[in-house]
């Protein structure tokens, strides 16, 4: 019987002592109407050994393709180090650091993690990660409502260049609260914010107006102007970031003359492999005054009995366990492991390591857009600063393309005709820090011969 | 020691890449002050940390309402495969193949071993899942033009998740109260419901650790008043395989697949909060699913769900928190899921058995447990000024882990004990007796409690000062200064 | 610079402290005619994300096999908790455990090894490994020469069915002792030893008698028989065990009346990868009264000042760090991780665990086998009981046969036209219990297209 | 507790696989009793087993001639990626050209940075490393037909593993005594030296972590007298790059790349002792190597070399060894090499400057240290009745693992200390100032440094009980009787 430890005679011994002649027993409160029959549908347990082939099996049929798409998820290279000491049972196997003392690993590793991530963003304090970059939006929209006390307002502006699941699901996530997501064009010739668009909403009441940097087309934002003008509306700035690129980029903290209010954004580029899309975590940031509007747990640094120095859960007021109706989100479980994760590659990195993989992704992006605007019909959709992803204009069918390149063994970017249609025959493309000089020319052949075909 | 403290100014080196193409304007000035140290240096510092924390795989955790269960150790290998580890979530369908099939498998699974008929795997937690379940009631009610439903029913015992989530989605919420004995005040929920109820949630067993005998008279109730039922399936550990939530008349259901599933909880997460829908509630599901056409596998698109209540995370929740519960569910097969929810009730009956004996005071003490139960400490908190919460720091001297300390919120002095199904008796009896033990401590010796814990890195820690002077992360001036 | 921590104000304040002006300096009293120039034959250094990428195509060149050959190095199933938990840094980067109240973790995992071993070879004691199953064979024979108080004889007898890889590092290994190997020929029908060929060698001295069970061939040795009759000769006896097979064939030291005298073998079926041929380990086991004589680390349970049980290196004064030119070898560093590893493997297994690996490793190979010789030109080369490996005579060139299977991605076994010239078109073939049954029929269908084509 | 102790009979199942083919007297009667325990006992078992030592990820761990440096990480996923772990030895060469490749590089870098004509992968360790090249070294003079050579000279301060392995070869051992300074006793070198001299076994630097300066006279001495000199390569970190022993006149070395080149110990091993030989010994290496032919790699054959002194082992050495060695040679690169030498150096030689300051006594005070010296503690042990192994146990309730004591023999009370060049200023300040508080402890409350240590899981160990009432293997009659 996999994982159950017990022999015959300690079930009976156990039984006996409860008083009861078998297991089925202790089910006899249940009505008999509500008993389950056999599962039919579930196969019957496979040994360890047959489930990892099959999956050895499951893992070939996908096989491993050259990775030139970004849209919102990085490959990266993650240090070997990295997962060998998150996968370690102590902090793998444990849960939720609820009883402190029996917790300072986690509890410690957290605090080392929030001021990481203020470092990164130059912002005042961080949480300890929500689910992901999309809700980590959704979670700033209800905090900047709950937290503008300069608007009564409901509506949130929010660029269309911004990453449209992430605005998807934001939507999804406020509109039971009547909250409003209002869109701004972006500029046909940048694929920018302009602060002309702007102009058109200038004396309406937003509570906050949303800027991703770099914007979902790669593109990088003129994010001081966009903020002093969103603050000089009373609406709150939340700035959602590429936490790799903010290593290289102006901190949001920095942004115009006061700073964005909130940052958020993705965690994956800092040490979360792709995994098909999770788990990763969401960065949640903001200025001092804000916290105790923040989601989520978060970790102070504070002193035990004898005056040592030691880590707890603060700021617990905020949360459902306490607050439960009025807390300031739902959220419980968070993405714990994922941080640590991320706060040992921020550490064997350092500075200098993550500005060296953003730097070398913006070379690699720019190598590779280059030589793919060398082919005839291939061009730059915007006219912009790209940070390590651009949007590309093709003249033939995008899918058609994407597709005839698959037989290359390449993903050749992400498509954007369904959320961008008015772009046409687009594609998004990102050529990390890990796709050598051989992999970009292989890139450029198979484009080449798949624009030949389609 | 924080990492920081280890760090030396000027170990890293920069390549000098050439960044003309980005202003200077846009740029950052000075480096983030992240640490600088040698791989040497951040290995033993996060393996010794790592050794300050209790944990599965290291300490009997019973912690009561987290089912905390052997993780499987093959399940992370096959999750960090590299074929697994780095598929991009919008890989083309070519490439995905293997990777849907596991995630079409599991839902599927979910759905025949809790009667459900449909399953959405993008939640990334258990509040997710309750935030998909009653986004999609609500979807449901406005569909049907029904919108004068404002109201969510949540029994008193409920854990804070439940009112939290009913208040995202725009209800308001109900409290509705328990019995001694742990069922639902039947009076009391019939006296709530009303053309306002939109929908119940419900966890059963609940919280209190007792399975609610009058489900079925609850779920007519619910329906016949139009509203619909949400079961919190972070219990599902209790009943899997031998009591379906779909079969007790449940609309909607989240799963905790990091709890009944056997994935790590990793000191916060990630989790999986999967969903389980009845027919009616199909055309209501989060994007994305897994649809099988003919032999391949496809993702679902807006066009397959007609209501979505639309997107709940960037890509997909967290796969790789779902191939370890599929795997998981592999592994036990149809005839291992029943023996979860046997062996975990087992282990929490022989323990509160055995702890009455020892003179401890259950909270319902007169019916079988679930897969946990409830130890009051009331007693001895009058008598002998010995708390719930000073047991749980005695337990950690004692190498286990406290059991949850004061929830449900309704019981005083409580302990909520869980030990899952993989623990063994000489573990439980193990715990047994170091309860027994602390109790003569208390007896005899009361400051030892009081006080603990003494073995620990760190002694009981002031929270109120954490509280009002914040230090929320470390800034350089902290050590210099 | 990689892995070395210094900055360079450290590296300042370190010289003035020893009082030189460089580190050069330091290497000041080596003559400048030994001072090395550039190591130009080296390439320069690679990045941790550079290295990975070379590595997972070097990987990729060779591919993943089925894979159908033994010969001593077997593919076994090993559960994923074994290496997880034996990479962990405390098993993983830890010395030999010479501070022993710094070390109780591996030197209590030595003892338990110990244990595990002796219950399954049947020994009274086991050491904590030397290098590999030849190696162990070359210590069992040393040691006998040592031990044998009946026989002054440097002679030891050796089938030719012995493996011939430890039969040739034997000799290497103990030829400096003057130590001599007799072969004694096995079988033609049966591939075994018989009673009759030992008559041949009746009356002569020799220190000991090697059998290997399962022989080379994988066919099962008549050992009790032979072990008798080696003590009636006075000869002790060297069990060369395949562990795995122990645990359901009688175990050495059981065999005969009095039992094997040493067991040694290859530990790598008890959760060692292939890897290529290694790290696995020797095993090492041998009679109470013989354990003075026994090479490598032995662990003993003792107690410490307050009466606490706990464990230590012991009978050092064999080893050649007390008893230098008079130890009993010259081993030091041994397989430790490995021993760790198959430690961890034999308790998730169990006894009941071995018993399956090992009964189904029988019956694939007895399925497969069966399904070869179904094939026209194809039979069993002997008469006899295996265990999970049998040779197969083929009527097409052997060498020509495994090539051609190299194309449907098999390694169809080992041919023994080298070893063993005498048999002709002959491979030794092996399905653990990790072959499928589509598998062993893609075999069977591979061998009927490739005897077709050679 | 011993895993054995948490074993409950019956808890594991057996298939009922028909063994009919084997004949039951060929059958094992009882099953082996092993233990049976579920996964997450044994995953508990062994995960808290492992926090009871100390470990190079966990602590410094300054241990003469032992080179405990870091073990990069990458060097081990690599290792066990599935193309590597999963690679049978017997592959045909189709299979093996990635493998084989890696191997040829690795012989060749070693080459390059020890100065030597051919390189040997087989040895699965220094000891075995040893033992090759000294088989080696007889068999080139048999071949020579210079049989009377019966003789190897060893400096007394030399392992105890190269008279050993001489003795294993089927020398007689003759010891050369050393000079205060360190060096090797010319004098006493040129009486020893005679037509039966085989050969010189020697470390240089040598184990009391000085450079050997009369080296090239000294080869020089041993070559016209006809014999070979072999380099016992254990301290080849001290001038890897900087000076190579085939430049110094060596014949045959060996090199540890479980020390130098950064492959984990693993509480034991696995090792890999290289060799390296020049031009004339290169007929006479093991088997196998690996060769390149044009574009392809293959194994070498006995027709390779023509008086081969045969095979090592079953196979081919410690592959998974020899993949961790060369991922770390490719990681430091041409460049990377000398920095090993450089830093380990200036690391031993700034501990020893500090501990001079500190009061304690280096063994060799006056010349510089190699990678790493010697403190006597003589005057303590003489006054204070505090030892070397006194100052060694308290070390470790400090946190640091002790150096290595009591070796090299010739020198009272010593401590030799080995920093490597991994280990930051701050650690080694660290270990300094550990030293400094228990010499004040030594002086102020010698008991507390006598009996240490104290805060470990045992205290010291009866090691004269344990080899007397031998206890090496746990059986069941121990826990029921
Ligand atoms: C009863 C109950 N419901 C809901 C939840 C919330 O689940 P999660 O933490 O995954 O968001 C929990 C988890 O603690 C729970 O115990
Ligand atoms: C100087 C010296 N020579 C030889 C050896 C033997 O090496 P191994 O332990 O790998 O057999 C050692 C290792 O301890 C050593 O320090």
């Amino acid at each position: 019987m996999p994982f159950i430890p017990h022999t015959e005679n300690e079930i009976n011994t156990m039984l006996e002592s409860i008083g009861v002649k078998q297991i089925d027993d202790l089910f006899g409160e249940v009505p008999k109407a509500l008993r389950a029959g056999e599962l039919s549908n579930i196969p019957v347990g496979l040994s360890e050994m047959q489930m990892t082939q099959l999956m050895t099996e499951r893992g070939a049929q996908d096989g491993r393709p050259l990775c030139f798409i970004g849209a919102g998820a990085y490959d990266h290279y993650v240090p070997a180090a990295v997962w060998q000491i998150t996968t370690r049972g102590e902090f793998y196997t444990a849960y939720t650091p609820y009883q402190a003392e029996a917790s300072q690993g986690t509890l410690q590793l957290i605090y080392e993690f929030q001021s990481m991530m203020t470092t990164l963003t130059g912002m005042d304090v961080s949480n300890a990660s929500v689910y992901d970059g999309a809700s980590s939006l959704a979670e700033a929209v209800l905090m900047s409502v709950r937290a503008n006390r300069k608007s009564k307002s409901k509506r949130i502006l929010v660029p269309r260049n911004v990453n449209p699941t992430y605005r998807s699901a934001t939507h999804t996530l406020v509109k039971g609260q009547n909250i409003e997501l209002v869109d701004i064009d972006y500029d046909k010739e940048t694929g920018g914010i302009s602060l002309d668009s702007l102009k058109a909403f200038e004396g309406e009441d937003f509570a906050a107006v949303v800027i991703q940097q770099p914007n979902f087309f790669g593109s990088l934002e003129d994010v001081d102007a966009i903020t002093d003008w969103a603050h000089a509306n009373n609406a709150l700035v939340i700035g959602v970031v590429n936490p790799l690129a903010m290593s290289i980029l102006k901190p949001a903290g920095l942004w115009g003359g006061a700073g964005a209010d909130i940052a958020c954004g993705d965690g994956q580029p800092l040490g979360a492999p792709l995994s098909s899309g999770g788990p990763y975590y969401g960065i949640m940031c903001c200025k001092k005054a804000l916290v105790r509007q923040m989601p989520g747990r978060i970790v102070g640094r504070t002193v035990d009995e004898e005056g040592k120095e030691g880590f707890v859960l603060t700021l617990q007021a905020r949360e459902q366990h306490i607050r439960r109706s009025k807390a300031t989100s739902n959220i419980c479980t968070n993405q714990g492991l994922v941080v640590t994760a991320s706060t040992i590659h921020m550490s064997i990195l350092g500075a200098a390591g993550l500005e060296n993989a953003a730097s070398q992704s913006h070379l690699n992006t720019a190598s590779l857009v280059e030589k793919m605007c060398a082919i005839d019909g291939v061009e730059k959709m915007f006219d912009s600063v790209s940070f390590h992803e651009t949007v590309i204009k093709l003249n033939k069918p995008a899918k058609a393309v994407v597709d005839a390149m698959t037989e290359a063994n390449i993903i050749a970017g992400f498509d954007l005709s369904e959320a961008y249609p008015e772009l046409g025959d687009a594609i998004l493309v990102c050529a990390t820090e890990q796709r050598t000089t051989k992999e970009i020319d292989q890139y450029v052949s198979a484009l080449t011969k798949a624009l030949g075909e389609v | 020691m924080l990492i920081f403290e280890h760090s030396k100014v000027g170990l890293h080196k920069k390549n000098d890449a050439q960044l003309t193409a980005i202003p200077a304007s846009m740029r950052r000035g000075e480096s983030a002050a992240l640490p600088e140290v040698s791989e040497l240096q951040a290995v033993r510092h996060y393996t010794r940390l790592s050794t300050k924390n209790f944990s599965i795989d290291t300490h009997f955790y019973p912690l009561g309402s987290c089912t905390m269960k052997y993780n499987p150790r093959v399940a992370n290998s096959i999750a960090l495969m590299p074929e697994f580890a780095a598929r991009h979530p919008l890989a083309p369908e070519k490439f995905s193949q293997g990777f849907l099939s596991c995630m079409y498998e599991l839902q599927e699974m979910l759905c025949e071993v809790t009667g459900m008929k449909g399953f959405s795997l993008a939640p990334m937690a258990g509040a997710q899942g309750e935030f998909a379940g009653i986004a999609m009631i609500r979807a449901y009610h406005d569909a049907n033009g029904d919108h004068e439903r404002r109201e969510i029913l949540v029994p008193d015992a409920a854990h804070g998740t439940n009112p939290a989530t009913a208040t995202m989605c725009g209800y308001t919420v109900k409290e509705i109260p328990t019995l001694a004995d742990g069922d639902v005040n039947i009076e009391a929920l019939a006296a709530a419901i009303g053309p306002q109820t939109a929908g119940l949630m419900l966890t059963n067993p609940s919280t209190l650790g007792v399975f609610e005998r009058q489900i079925q008279k609850i779920a007519k109730m619910i329906h016949e008043a139009g509203g619909l039922l949400y079961y919190d399936g972070a219990n599902l550990n209790a009943i899997l395989g031998k009591i379906r939530p779909g079969d007790m008349g449940f609309d909607v259901i989240h799963s905790n697949l990091h709890k009944t599933f056997a994935t790590p909880h990793g000191g916060g997460g990630p989790g999986s909060g999967a969903i389980g829908v009845s027919e009616r509630l199909i055309p209501f599901m989060p994007i994305a699913g897994v649809i099988k056409d003919k032999e391949s596998f496809r993702w679902a698109n807006k066009s397959d769900y007609a209501h979505s209540i639309g997107h709940l995370s960037a890509f997909f929740g967290n796969p790789g928190v779902l191939i370890r519960a599929y795997v998981y569910m592999r592994l036990l097969g149809r005839e291992g899921m029943t023996r979860v929810s046997e062996f975990s009730t087992l282990n929490a009956n022989y323990m509160m058995a055995e702890m009455k004996k020892a003179g401890f005071e259950a909270a319902i003490p007169d019916r079988f447990a679930s897969h946990e139960f409830i130890i009051t400490l009331k007693k001895q908190a009058k008598e002998l000024h010995v708390t719930a919460m000073d047991f749980a720091k005695r337990l950690l001297d004692l190498g286990y882990h406290a059991p949850t300390t004061y929830f449900p919120l309704l019981v005083p002095e409580c302990l909520l004990i869980e030990p899952t199904e993989t623990e063994s008796k000489e573990d439980l009896d193990g715990f047994i007796k170091a309860m027994v033990q602390i109790q003569q401590e208390a007896e005899n010796d009361t400051q030892l409690v009081t006080t603990a814990p003494h073995t620990m890195p760190v002694k009981r820690l002031d929270e109120v000062r954490a509280a009002r002077q914040l230090d929320l992360s470390w800034t350089v001036t902290q050590t210099t200064g």
